[in-house]
């Protein structure tokens, strides 16, 4: 699940990570009114679930209240490659003195958890990374041990952070990773750490994504999430009803049983000339009624000119799909045409529930999906 | 020969007391598996699918029935990580973790926990494997499944059986079927499995199903240079949008790694040859055997 | 640092161990005050750092406030094995239904933590572990991880816990575990662990001892630290000095630094007829000061009739100890012999200094337990 | 030969800035150690006793120097056991602590972790190993060692000084002197260090110096049995009264185990002849060795 920056850093706070005091908003004189209370130089930065937004003009600074207002008028309402801006964060202005990086994430490789810091704050890390690897200082955690105190020890000194800060930035680190650890993240990145003229490490940017697979531990950050400035309502939806689906965009859409066999079958839906409208995975097991729910969802894209089902039966029975496919079309007025390849476990019996109906039959993927594109395009 | 599992590899199915554990834990016993017992903590003492004892500790079951295998079904709120440790902790030399949905901090303790002591385990979030005609541990449906020359090694459960039954169809059994699961953090990752293949007399080549994400296949790939059997690879999500997330965790791309191409390139460059098409597999599969 | 009952039982609660309710007095009236407030039956339970308290007559149960009041005046003031009871603990009196034994020690052999269960609770452990060793169900903690959710489960079935009360006694393992590693101990026990009648599993006798080495990182524990009931003054002002000195009893007084020079001279003290009058360690790289303070402290103990010193200089300098042996006897009008040892760096130095004075140099540590023993008995 | 220790060992200190690392690490060079760096983290890229350059990490000192083996200084208070762990984490195969006061816990992590990564650990708590004439890594006093036949190891530090004057006294010479320290939690055992000395051609006897508390006297005894080599061995504080503490942490008795006739009947049995006196093991040596 991905946050707000103001979210993370909500978070952060509560783990003793500094951050500069801000506040969130909704409206430009909440901005003027908040700007007024923290007098001085403010930050005012749009919250949406992308990255870019500093090129993107979705965060400006501040010299006074009014100027703000003015600024928060700018961004409130903006569209941030296809997020629309509805909140804005107010931040006191900090006095910049070292910018670096620092990101926590799980590596999949190693199967731990790595930390990188780096001197090149405030820039492309991928970039970074790419070209001056060395620039980047790793360590990864034991697991069980978490992050010891000479690993950040080591990353304090490899990144070449001012010595002067040393104390500070390992106290930062700690707190950061027991934050992370804490929320059951899976990565959090500040981009960048600033160290102030004052000495002080603090989180200027804060991204922290939480594990979906987790949250049964942190019902209290439920209310974190935030599908409003989705790039699309039918993910939100979709997320809503407790179904795995993407949206993408094309006419073709797309239902299947495990994520391997959709995106498969999304493979060859595009090498049958035809464009993926959703992701639509419905997992192991599914009832019929999952099976309707998620047809409806599927159909209630505009774009969509045909659907095609591509099951194979396993611990999901062709019957229980048959039966959901039949309940959805007959729920709905199904205008478009609705292809479904059903095989595995209880094949017979659910392709003679189909059978008379408006559904097509095919006999393998690759069918299927020449004839839906084919279909889709009459 | 076959890899992992065979007739004489005797499972015990940790959560067999519940819908999804007791489900497949019949399927594996009908399918010819050796389930010589079931734990759920609270329940032990008891007898279910006619004969199988339950215990409340994977401890206990090992001892009492000299169990070689766990199959874990326990769900991810239960704490399923803690039921992998328990298997490994009583020195369970395979353990196949079922359950989906596991946190990834959780996973990084237990896989750690795992190699410590020195155990195989497979998934978590994987279908299982399978020794056609011998035995399986997991929920794929047996049936698809022929005996013959080719191991299959999978990221993907339906996947694989599409894999499976187009083989079977015309002809071609399988030594072993191994799906990893297509989780971020996994016990065991196609580096793993492909020696084992390649020491496996009766595997004459090698089915790898990949998909987007993670670099496991660009890994696998340096590996498969070093082998003397043929490999048909497979990589699933290539006209998937980038930053995409596809239901598998794993099927994030990210950065420059992960991408299909460079997969794609890296298996190329192995010598391993990569389908286009799902529909490929079995006439490439059938070329390299003969 | 062994702590009382009390003491321990306050750190329990801390970490959400049930305990019973409970106050500490130090009169008879303080007690019954403390039995009218609660009610019903109390325990009065002598606080000593010793162990077998009940069976010397140190616990006893009251029906009534004026009963508290009476059986607390037997037991404060009593001579528990040569401890003095300065202090007991009321306790509300519980409704015991079953008994189990609980403990948690750092395993030397196992390098890791143990923790142990028995269904055989309130008897003596170390007779069950010696007799009936399949009664007690062991676990050894993961250095890092801890004890894991399964291995408390195994304790629980292993040791036949009543499984109604499985959750509560779960959850009773994991927070004394929590408890002991948060405070530093190297012992935990709860003997015996109790099931009441109504299903709640706590602790109703507590031992608790804390790492001295670790006590760097509780400064608030250092209020526990209770010399008052120790089984001599010695040792107290010794701990107050800093010195590591354990009273033994006998006449003749020996110093050295090592802990296993130390001993091995105690033993040699013993084979040539005499008896320790105490053990003390100066420790590695000691001070004049320190030497004279330790010299000081023997000799303040009226059974010494002679002093050893067996000294070899490695860290320790001759000349430094040589030093503080004439400070100490110049301070001090010293009237029983004192043989020194004294070999080494610095060795020629340090006999240079104490030639003349009426210290009685020797050879090898064989000749000095000799010449001590000897002269200490004219 | 001699064990775990020669000229060619590469030393470098940890907390050689200060007063006990620095001390210990100019006697150490003196007696002709190869002191090729020190640690103390921020005072990197200093120079100290003359030649010995500083660096910042473990890790670096390592990648720089090409050091073999570490000796901690680091204060218990400033997490000695977390100094400990950097150095097994940078794989140095010998790590030396000499730290005393370390809280049991944190060695309880520190000595899981160094096995987790394979290296070796001696101490806390210690006062190090010295083969003589070649170079020495602790703070035994170095000129009192004369280089000869006889292995030792000891629990205890001033008392192995002792035997190894006395030894030297009537010209016995030493292989290797091993203080493996008295805590409770130690990183290397008596158990450990004996399989050494038997695999050690120049080490013709061996003298093992144990004392009250633990279990390793009894645990050593076992593998004594299977030894070729003779062992003479001293038990020190055995008039010492139950359940008093005496210093070294270990030095407890408690219950059945620890006590010093239980050490004592251990090692008699396994034919370790037990001296009464530390006066008596010269004689007890010269014997076994003509």
């Amino acid at each position: 699940m991905k946050i707000h920056e103001y979210q993370a850093k909500e978070l952060l706070r509560k783990y003793n990570v500094p951050t500069p005091r801000g506040e969130v908003a909704e409206t430009p004189e909440q901005v003027r009114e908040i700007a007024e209370r923290f007098g001085g130089v403010v930050a005012v930065k749009a919250q949406v679930h992308i990255g870019g937004r500093g090129k993107a003009g979705g965060i400006k600074v501040a010299k006074n209240p009014e100027e703000a207002e003015e600024k928060a008028r700018q961004i409130l309402g903006m569209d941030i490659k296809g997020f629309t801006v509805n909140k804005v964060l107010v931040e006191e202005g900090i006095d910049i003195k070292e910018e670096y990086y620092l990101g926590v994430i799980v590596d999949r490789e190693a199967g731990r958890n790595a930390v990188m810091v780096s001197s090149a704050g405030g820039m492309d890390i991928e970039e970074v990374a790419a070209e001056t690897p060395e620039k980047i200082a790793k360590a990864w955690a034991y697991p069980g041990r978490g992050l010891l105190p000479f690993q950040i020890n080591r990353l304090i000194f490899d990144a070449g952070i001012n010595p002067a800060v040393r104390k500070e930035a390992a106290q930062f680190l700690r707190a950061l990773f027991d934050c992370y650890l804490g929320v059951d993240a899976t990565l959090a990145e500040i981009n960048p750490l600033v160290v102030t003229g004052d000495g002080k490490v603090i989180a200027a940017d804060a991204k922290i994504d939480i594990d979906d697979n987790a949250m049964f531990r942190h019902p209290d950050l439920e209310a974190y999430r935030d599908e409003e400035g989705a790039e699309n309502p039918l993910d939100a939806e979709a997320r809503r009803r407790g179904i795995n689906y993407v949206h993408l965009g094309g006419e073709v859409g797309i239902i299947g049983n495990g994520a391997g066999l959709v995106m498969a079958t999304l493979d060859e839906v595009k090498r049958a000339g035809g464009n993926a409208a959703n992701f639509l995975d419905i997992g192991g097991g599914a009832q019929a009624d999952l099976v309707a729910n998620s047809l409806d969802l599927v159909l209630s894209d505009p774009n969509v000119k045909g659907v095609v089902f591509n099951i194979f039966g396993g611990i999901t029975r062709g019957d229980e799909v048959a039966k959901g496919i039949l309940e959805g079309v007959g729920r709905l007025d199904v205008k478009v045409p609705i292809v479904v390849r059903l095989t595995g476990t209880n094949e017979e019996e659910g392709r003679a529930i189909l059978r008379g109906s408006q559904v097509i039959p095919a006999e393998t993927m690759q069918e299927a999906a020449r004839e839906i594109v084919r279909r889709s395009r009459e | 020969m076959s890899i992992l599992l065979n007739k004489e590899t005797k499972v015990i199915v940790q959560a067999i007391t519940g819908r999804e554990g007791g489900f497949h834990a019949r399927l594996m016993k009908e399918y010819g598996t050796q389930v010589v017992g079931g734990v759920t903590p609270g329940k032990g003492r008891q007898t279910v699918l006619d004969d199988v004892p339950v215990f409340n500790t994977v401890k206990q079951a090992v001892e009492e029935t000299g169990a070689t295998a766990s199959c874990i079904f326990v769900r991810a709120e239960h704490n399923a990580a803690d039921a992998v440790m328990e298997a490994a902790d009583a020195q369970v030399p395979l353990i196949v973790c079922i359950t989906e949905g596991i946190p990834q901090q959780d996973m990084v303790k237990a896989v750690d926990f795992v190699k410590q002591q020195g155990v195989r385990l497979i998934g978590g979030n994987c279908p299982g494997l399978i020794t056609p005609g011998d035995a399986k541990i997991g929920i794929m449906p047996g049936h698809i499944h022929t005996p013959g020359p080719v191991g299959i090694v999978s990221r993907s459960g339906t996947l694989t059986y599409e894999v499976v039954v187009n083989l079977s169809r015309v002809g071609i059994g399988q030594t072993t079927v191994v799906g990893i699961g297509g989780d971020p953090i996994l016990g065991t990752r196609f580096v793993d499995v492909l020696p084992l293949f390649e020491a496996d007399p009766e595997t004459k080549a090698v089915v790898l199903c990949g998909e987007i994400g993670g670099s496991d296949e660009e890994v696998a790939a340096e590996y498969i240079k070093s082998m003397t059997k043929p490999v048909v690879s497979f990589i699933s999500g290539r006209t998937a949008p980038e930053g995409k997330r596809m239901g598998h965790a794993g099927a994030i791309i990210s950065g420059r790694s992960g991408t299909p191409q460079a997969k794609v390139d890296a298996l190329n460059a192995a010598g391993a040859t990569v389908a286009d098409s799902l529909a490929d597999i079995p006439d490439m599969v059938q070329k390299l055997l003969s």
